[in-house]
């Protein structure tokens, strides 16, 4: 799948990305699997999915983060340093990493923020290191941008002397997304960062980083946060079972005429504003995905096609997708309470 | 059964910062630990006495020294009664103790001279070269175990962590004897042995530099490996953890991912062990002390256990006990300090 | 295409990915051999250790004396061997009593808290200040002089830095969240402790547990030199390396290095062996970050 | 006295990590049996403080908790274990709230292990996986090998083990996707109907909270105004 | 060593710099320092010279005797003074003597003194003792120094400064003694002898053989004693020198007299016999040592020529088989039901006292007598020699009766640590009686040599070898000598005994 070769060219560029992870007993995790996809400047894209779909591990692969039993193929090629040039993220050595990629071209707001925050260092600490590290500011000037890196995230000025252990789950939440946001990073992958936040602090985030893309950055969001993306992207990856099962605009997405995919259909009903339903049948193992599409199992259109793995042609990889121009009723609206 | 819910009280706006109080704490914890060292001292003194009183050796064949194996039974038995050894150890223990606390330590049978001479004449040796020696084990065990854990596997972690073992393995008169070869034989460069120059008695503080600086590097070397190898540890699990991954996503440099991150919450266990290598820096101190002919403390120590001269025996024990509480108490603080999931108050 | 065809793994910086195959069955064959050696030989070879022979004084190895023999005539090798089976002895069990007394002392201490902890930690600085050797000529004292009072007097006075590195370890786990989860799960103190806190001490535990084999070896054999220990003409690696001093000095080094090496060969083993386990104990291992 | 007396109930508790600012001042909870109640607030207002009070791990400085009417008198392991065990509860953050060193299965067996209930494990632990969506692939991992997600159904399931009669469920589905929200939804609502278990669901979406509890309460908060009353159960 | 400011070794002949193993406990007169007669600091009435012939120090010329043999008189020398500037008198001297003999001085040789009746003054520079049983060897005991009776009477004799800063008559005065390190020495400008050559003398503590043998290797010290071994490593340096003084510093085996096998005179004499005393003073001893018939060194004028016994395992299995004791199944030899068999101790940490006793027991074995060797501490061999054999080191140089008397004499039997073989044999006691009584040399000489026969018939220990001591030194000053050292050996033996009198080089 291609935007075109005359487009200009994309911020980041994911050309069949896997990720394996070797278990104990030589078995593997598909983790992620041939996913492509792209993010131009100024773009957010929304990355959905089931929990334990391999959102995560694809911004890990992106950032070189994974851990040491992972394997990765394909190529992720994100512009710069110098316009015209691209580095592939994943061929790059830890060092080019290290130094001129994380943090500085491509930022990250991990989940489960307060794990990934060093216990025994304050808020404040973090994040003026991060300040110095990034922007070599030093003295009051640190002091000025520390507080105003907080400020960026709503996190309370108070809290800053904090530790980790010290914090609720949004304080958390907003300590990562400050850390992340400090670079100015072209790209920023934002692994669930809303999680734990209220919904006035929801709003606040989620336009704190559409900013962010407006400014001519790239924005990778994964959330499950459907209302907080419906507000922020301007498209939409879904995934399922490692791979992307639609790439969708996010106006036709979440609006009129809704996914086309099985499972994103199923994704948006279960909503506790739509039907609130869960998608029947358990989520599929990685270690041992079915021959053919992973959501056949599940899928109330599978038949025997289903037994091949579709292609994703156009903007959705089923072999039954729900057809494109049906005009009314179907998903326009949300279903409402369902009585 | 109330159908009022939750809301009560709106928060006031809070004033403090909402930093950890940490002074308060830390002076309670020193407060208590000043309280508690007064019984233990007196336990420690009184188990000294117990222990030399039912040790094998006896103060008036180590007091004769070889002039005893030619001396009459009468003139043992009269040095017995002078030296005033019979008795029963609680009520000698008592005696000392009450002297002591008047400040009068009494004489070293022994060495034959007032307790509390001996230990200032010597102890301020001890203590430098300790200090000396102790500070460099701590640097170089937290630089190379470092230096190891953030390439496990690697040459580097590879060689320390078998020479590691190996000085553990080698007793310090060995490192002493192989401290002297190299550097006082071999390269000609530091002085063998001594305070001062074998002719010269007056300490200048260059002399002191040089002669300090082979037993203090021996002293050092030989606490060296626990340290580096906790470091390791520690440092090796912190690099695995989320914290250090997220400092890495962070774009923070190896430096600082490695110190700021890594080091910070692996050195925890190093710190406590700070305070309780200290009884073993004592016992290195005593090996290193007699190879280098170093006029400390580390001499009497010995003569004072084998020769069960109380006083002097009970005065050291005194010190090696302030010594070490000194040691905890520091290392507790660190610890409180050094991680904030652990309550001061819990030290 | 649903494999790609190239997967890079991602090795982690700095690690050879050779060697580290090697590293196990290696200290594992050492061990074995050495445990095979100290429990066959003195059982064939019928040979008195102690036997002088002033005839045959510092031999260079040689076919009759692979080891050589040292200043009164005493084939290194048999003595290697017979020492080997004493020090392990004194270095192994003394160092598993230290870690044991320390991590349960340590583990009781932090897990419980409150005033028991308080009152178990002065303990352990009365104990640590009594001078190590003096603690240690007196449990001698109490026995004869032999293999085990050495075992336990080194084992009695090792315990303390276990105890209290164990016991600040814990100390900071206990406020974890998943300690919240098990209590909420009705564990009792105890199965919090043993389940969750201690394992999580274990790689500390036991690192000084290996760390303090070879120390117990030298310590026996300082106990020795005192009269206290094994008599100093036993072999023991300790004995040996103490006594062969002014051989070496004198210029004849295989008194020294035999020994020297039978000392550090099982040591090395048994610490890589530790640091294979502690690895495997460690929950990141499979995966730990590459970087 | 009522003859049936509420499932949890906290009164007047104050509670918080500085005696002098607690971050939960005077609060009153009260959830009948069977009754499920959704705590709503901002972000750090001591949602999960009081949750932690609620269920008997932390001790509050002022206040007491009944629990089935009758009064908690220790915290933590000075709690007799029949009360402690009575809440079960899910934590805001699954990676803090599992133990790195077990696996998934064992995560989930642990409180029946814990209450000597080892046969019992053998077998409930795969039911259990089972209908939360974990499959026997997933058990075998230890939490870093898994998904937030993941690993946050096995906290549930590991809640669910001792079948508590009150279930705290803090933020138990902040991190979950729809699909997975509403199935665990489902399963704790079956599971409720099955034993008639109370629920105080902690959490930020009020659209979620509203659809799924009888009825939803709000904590003030300090840096945004408290929001007006929730307009009562909307079943 | 490094280059440095003070006057290091190594540089010019005016000062020396020496190593050795023991610190001294106290530098007081008072309680022990110095009695063998070289102590740098004080002088004693008399003292000896290289051959150990005693001539006057602080006395003016050998005691008068009186013809009972049980008064002493000295004339002291006048004109003397302490390194303080106070004058010696008599007073000094019986003050010494007075305080050592006082029952609450602590000084655990006072029994050497034993004989001392009364010592008073009598004016300004004569002294008298008086004797309370005629004592051959009394001379011998006057090298004791003499301490300031000003200084140190003003202090505590056990505990008081005396013992750290010692004032005396000697040719050297303490500038510091830095304990565990180093005792600093410069020469007294005062002297009565003359001012020393060597200005400065210091003696380094280094208890270990080897640190002190690299020591002196890097250049940090003058000289050294050093274990054979290691000294022979100096052999082929050409700037250093070698001496191995000889000594009476023997090593045997005490063969108690109450344990049925070794009170045995058949398995003494065996033993005597089985022995290989060659061998040990070549392996063990690495040759700076010779074999020991008796206390008395070979060479010693005392020594019976002719008590020599060859090694000759045939005669030992000879005289064993004679006496009834069969070799059994394990090879060792049975007597009625009694095992040929015993346990030899040795203090644990000597390494050259482990060595006999190990080649002892292997010499024993080859006769078919098991000896099982043991260490342990004085404490723990104390209580055990009444029945156990141990492996003892004693020896003086200056007269037999210092060394025969409590050794062999029954009257001493388990006294302290004297006769610990528990050794009583008639002619030995009336000999040895004899000869202490007796002033005359040719009649000492016979009754000593009768002792030795008697000892070589019934060798209640089995003597093995009389130790040199070796020492290594630069080879800067001339006419360097040892004495005959004895067993105790302080800071003032070893070449450099009269440093008072060295000449440098050139
Ligand atoms: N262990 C602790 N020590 C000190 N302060 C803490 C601790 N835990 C939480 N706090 C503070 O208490 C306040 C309330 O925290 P709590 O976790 O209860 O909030 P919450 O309502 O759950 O918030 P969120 O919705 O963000 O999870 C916060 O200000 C937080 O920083
Ligand atoms: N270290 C690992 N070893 C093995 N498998 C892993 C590892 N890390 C993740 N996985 C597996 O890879 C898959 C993808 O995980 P990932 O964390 O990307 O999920 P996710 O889409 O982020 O889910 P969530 O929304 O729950 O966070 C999961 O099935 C997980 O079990
Ligand atoms: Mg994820
Ligand atoms: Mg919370």
């Amino acid at each position: 799948m291609s935007q075109g070769t005359d487009a200009p060219e994309p911020l980041l560029s994911v050309r069949d990305l896997s990720v394996r992870f070797g278990m104990r007993g030589g078995r593997e995790i598909a983790a992620v699997t041939d996913v492509s996809l792209e993010v131009a400047h100024g773009e957010c894209l929304a990355l959905v999915g089931e929990s334990g779909c391999g959102k995560s591990v694809l911004a890990s692969a992106l950032l070189g983060l994974l851990p040491g039993n992972a394997r990765v193929g394909g190529s992720a090629l994100l512009s710069g340093p110098r316009p015209g040039e691209t580095t592939d993220l994943l061929a790059a050595d830890e060092a080019t990493l290290a130094r001129t990629v994380r943090g500085r071209r491509v930022g990250l707001v991990p989940q489960s923020p307060a794990a990934h925050l060093t216990p025994v260092r304050t808020v404040r600490s973090h994040l003026a290191e991060t300040v110095r590290e990034l922007t070599g500011a030093k003295g009051r000037a640190l002091a000025t941008a520390t507080a105003a890196a907080a400020r960026r995230a709503a996190f309370p000025a108070d809290h800053l002397d904090r530790y980790p252990h010290q914090l609720s789950g949004g304080l958390a939440q907003r300590a990562a997304t400050a850390l992340a946001l400090v670079g100015e990073a072209p790209l920023l992958l934002a692994d669930e960062p809303t999680t734990g936040l209220d919904r006035d602090l929801v709003e606040r985030t989620v336009d704190e980083l559409r900013g962010h893309a407006d400014a001519g950055r790239g924005l990778l969001i994964i959330t499950h946060d459907l209302a907080a993306a419906e507000r922020i992207a301007d498209r939409v990856a879904v995934m399922y079972a490692g791979r992307v099962v639609e790439l969708a605009e996010g106006r036709g997405f979440f609006g009129a005429p809704g996914p086309r995919h099985p499972y994103a259909r199923g994704l948006l009903d279960a909503l506790p504003e739509r039907a609130f339903r869960p998608i029947p049948g358990m989520p599929p193992e990685l270690g041992d995905l079915p021959a053919g599409c992973a959501f056949a199992p599940r899928c109330a259109r599978a038949d025997a096609t289903c037994a091949t793995v579709p292609a994703l042609s156009g903007t959705v990889a089923c072999h039954h997708p729900v057809p494109a121009p049906e005009p009314a009723g179907h998903g326009l609206r949300p279903e409402g309470s369902r009585t | 059964m109330t159908e009022t819910d939750i809301p009560a009280a709106a928060r006031p706006p809070r004033q403090r910062p909402a930093r950890r109080a940490l002074w308060g704490p830390a002076a309670r914890l020193v407060g208590r630990r000043l309280l508690a060292a007064v019984p233990v001292l007196a336990a420690v003194t009184f188990g000294v006495f117990a222990v030399a009183a039912a040790s094998p050796f006896d103060p008036v064949q180590q007091y004769a020294g070889s002039a005893g194996l030619n001396a009459s039974q009468e003139t043992l038995d009269q040095l017995r009664a002078n030296l005033n050894v019979d008795g029963p150890f609680p009520q000698r223990w008592w005696n000392w103790l009450t002297s002591a606390v008047t400040g009068d330590f009494g004489d070293s049978t022994s060495l034959r001279q007032p307790v509390a001479q001996v230990i200032t004449e010597r102890l301020g040796w001890s203590v430098l070269l300790c200090a000396v020696g102790f500070a460099f084990a701590v640097l170089v065990g937290t630089v190379l175990g470092l230096a190891a854990a953030r390439r496990r596997g690697g040459l580097l972690d590879r060689t320390v962590t078998s020479l590691s073992y190996t000085l553990e393995a080698a007793p310090p008169f060995w490192l002493g004897l192989l401290g002297i070869w190299l550097f006082a034989l071999q390269f000609d460069v530091l002085p063998a042995g001594g305070l001062t120059d074998s002719g010269s008695d007056v300490v200048t503080a260059s002399a002191l530099l040089r002669h300090l600086a082979l037993p203090a590097l021996v002293l050092g070397i030989s606490q060296v490996p626990w340290f580096l190898l906790y470091v390791r540890q520690g440092v090796g699990d912190a690099l695995a953890e989320d914290a250090v991954r997220g400092a890495r996503a962070r774009g923070l440099s190896e430096r600082t991912v490695l110190l700021g991150h890594a080091l910070r919450s692996g050195l925890l266990p190093v710190l406590t062990l700070i305070g309780s290598r200290i009884p073993e820096l004592i016992t290195g101190a005593l090996l290193v002390e007699t190879v280098f002919s170093w006029p400390g403390i580390a001499s009497a120590t010995v003569e004072a256990a084998t020769a069960t001269d109380f006083p002097l025996l009970a005065a050291l024990t005194t010190l090696a006990t302030v010594a070490v509480l000194a040691g905890n108490l520091l290392s507790d603080l660190g610890y409180g300090l050094a991680d904030p999931r652990v309550a001061m108050e819990e030290m | 295409m649903s494999i790609p065809a190239a997967l890079r793994r991602r090795t982690p910086r700095g690690t050879p990915a050779t060697g580290r195959g090697l590293r196990l069955p290696v200290s594992a064959c050492v061990v074995a051999a050495v445990l095979l050696a100290v429990v066959l030989v003195p059982l064939l070879v019928p040979l008195d250790e102690q036997a002088v022979d002033m005839t045959n004084k510092l031999h260079a190895p040689s076919l009759a004396h692979p080891f050589g023999t040292d200043d009164v005539g005493r084939d290194v090798l048999l003595r290697c061997v017979y020492g080997l089976r004493v020090s392990l002895l004194v270095g192994v069990v003394a160092a598993l009593t230290a870690t044991v007394i320390g991590t349960a002392v340590g583990a009781a201490a932090g897990a419980v808290g409150g005033r028991t902890d308080r009152m178990v930690m002065r303990a352990v600085d009365v104990f640590s200040s009594v001078p190590h050797l003096l603690l240690g000529i007196f449990i001698v004292a109490m026995f004869r002089p032999g293999v085990w009072p050495v075992v336990i007097s080194v084992g009695l006075t090792h315990w303390l830095s276990t105890a209290r590195i164990v016991r600040a370890e814990l100390l900071s786990l206990r406020s974890r969240d998943f300690v919240d989860a098990a209590v909420s799960g009705g564990a009792s103190r105890w199965r919090v402790g043993v389940r969750h806190l201690l394992p999580g001490v274990l790689p500390q535990a036991g690192l000084a547990a290996v760390l303090m084999v070879p120390h117990a070896i030298w310590h026996e054999s300082a106990l020795s030199f005192l009269g206290l220990g094994l008599p100093t003409h036993r072999a023991s690696l300790g004995n040996m390396i103490q006594d062969a001093r002014g051989t070496l000095l004198a210029g004849d080094w295989w008194p020294t290095l035999f020994p020297g090496l039978f000392l550090i060969v099982p040591t090395l083993a048994i610490a890589s062996l530790a640091g294979v386990w502690r690895e495997r104990i460690n929950p990141r291992r499979r995966s730990e970050l590459m970087l | 006295m009522t003859p049936n007396p509420p499932a949890l109930e906290l009164r007047a508790v104050t509670a918080g990590y500085d005696r002098s600012a607690p971050v939960v001042r005077e609060a009153s909870l009260t959830v009948a049996g069977g009754e499920a109640v959704g705590l709503l607030g901002p972000s750090g207002c001591g949602k999960s403080t009081l949750a932690k009070v609620a269920a008997l791990l932390h001790r509050p400085y002022a206040g007491t908790v009944h629990l089935g009417g009758v009064q908690a008198r220790g915290w933590r392991h000075r709690a007799p274990r029949a009360q402690r065990t009575a809440v079960g509860v899910v934590f805001q953050q699954p990676r803090l709230a599992a133990d790195p060193r077990l696996t998934l299965a064992a995560l989930i067996a642990e409180p029946l292990r814990a209450t000597g209930r080892k046969t019992e494990a053998l077998t409930r632990t795969g039911e259990l996986a089972g209908s939360v969506g974990l499959g026997t692939d997933l058990l075998g991992r230890r939490p870093h090998e898994v998904s937030d997600g993941q690993l946050q159904r096995a906290c549930l399931a590991r809640a669910l083990a001792l079948r508590p009669r009150v279930l705290v469920c803090d933020e138990m589905t902040a991190m979950l996707d729809a699909s997975t929200t509403a199935a665990l939804v489902a399963v704790v609502e079956e599971y409720r109907e099955l034993t008639g278990a109370a629920l105080l669901a902690v959490g930020h979406d009020r659209t979620l909270l509203e659809r799924w509890c009888d009825r939803t309460v709000d904590m003030p908060g300090i840096a945004l105004p408290a929001r007006a009353p929730a307009p009562g159960p909307n079943r | 060593s490094a280059p440095d400011d003070g006057g290091g070794p190594g540089g010019g002949t005016d000062a020396l710099t020496v190593g050795v193993a023991q610190e001294p406990e106290t530098l007081s007169p008072l309680l022990g320092y110095g009695k063998e007669g070289n102590s740098k600091i004080f002088d004693g009435l008399l003292t000896h010279d290289a051959q150990m012939h005693l001539k006057p120090a602080l006395a003016t010329h050998l005691p008068k005797v009186s013809k009972d043999g049980r008064t002493y008189t000295y004339d002291l020398r006048k004109g003397v003074t302490f390194s303080d500037g106070k004058p010696f008198t008599a007073k000094d001297v019986v003050y010494t003597y007075e305080t050592i003999l006082d029952k609450k001085t602590n000084n655990a040789s006072k029994s050497e003194l034993d004989a001392v009746d009364s010592v008073h003054a009598e004016g300004e520079h004569t002294v008298v003792f008086r004797l309370k049983y005629p004592y051959a060897a009394f001379a011998e005991r006057t090298v004791l120094p003499i301490a300031s009776k000003a200084v140190a009477s003003k202090t505590n004799v056990n505990t008081g400064s005396y013992n750290t800063e010692p004032v005396g008559t000697g040719p050297y005065v303490l500038t510091s003694w830095r304990k565990g390190e180093k005792l600093s020495f410069k020469a007294n400008p005062h002297y009565w002898g003359g001012k020393p050559k060597i200005k400065r003398f210091t003696v380094a503590v280094i208890e270990d053989d080897d640190v002190r043998a690299t020591r002196l290797r890097s250049g940090d010290l003058d000289g050294a004693i050093l274990p054979p071994n290691l000294a022979k490593t100096y052999e082929k340096d050409e700037d250093k020198r070698t001496f191995s003084a000889k000594t009476a510093d023997y090593r045997a085996v005490t063969l108690p007299s109450d344990n049925p096998v070794t009170g045995d005179k058949a398995i003494r004499r065996a033993l005597d016999l089985a022995v290989d005393r060659k061998a040990m003073v070549k392996s063990i001893l690495n040759g700076a040592g010779k074999p020991a018939y008796g206390p008395l060194p070979t060479d010693s004028p005392w020594f019976a020529k002719g008590t020599e016994r060859p090694h000759d395992l045939k005669a030992a299995e000879k005289i064993l088989n004679d006496a009834g004791w069969k070799p059994g199944k394990d090879g060792v030899r049975r007597k009625d039901g009694e095992r040929a068999a015993f346990t030899l101790w040795y203090f644990s940490g000597d390494k050259l006292r482990q060595d006999h006793a190990l080649a002892y027991a292997s010499d024993a074995k080859k006769a078919g007598i098991d000896v099982q060797v043991q260490a342990g501490s004085r404490e723990v061999i104390r209580p055990k020699v009444k029945h156990d054999a141990m492996l003892l080191g004693n020896g003086f140089p200056a007269d037999p009766d210092f060394d025969l008397y409590p050794t062999l004499h029954s009257s001493q039997a388990g006294n302290g640590w004297n006769n610990l073989a528990y050794y009583h044999d008639k002619t030995v006691d009336e000999q040895l009686d004899a000869a202490r009584r007796s002033r005359d040399p040719e009649t000492r000489k016979t009754a000593y040599t009768k002792v030795q026969r008697a000892l070589a018939k019934n060798p209640g220990y089995t003597f093995l070898t009389t130790i040199d001591h070796v020492y290594v030194i630069d080879d800067k000053w001339r006419g360097l000598t040892t004495q005959v050292e004895p067993h105790d050996h302080g800071i003032g033996a070893g070449p450099w005994w009269n440093v008072q009198d060295w000449q440098p080089e050139k």
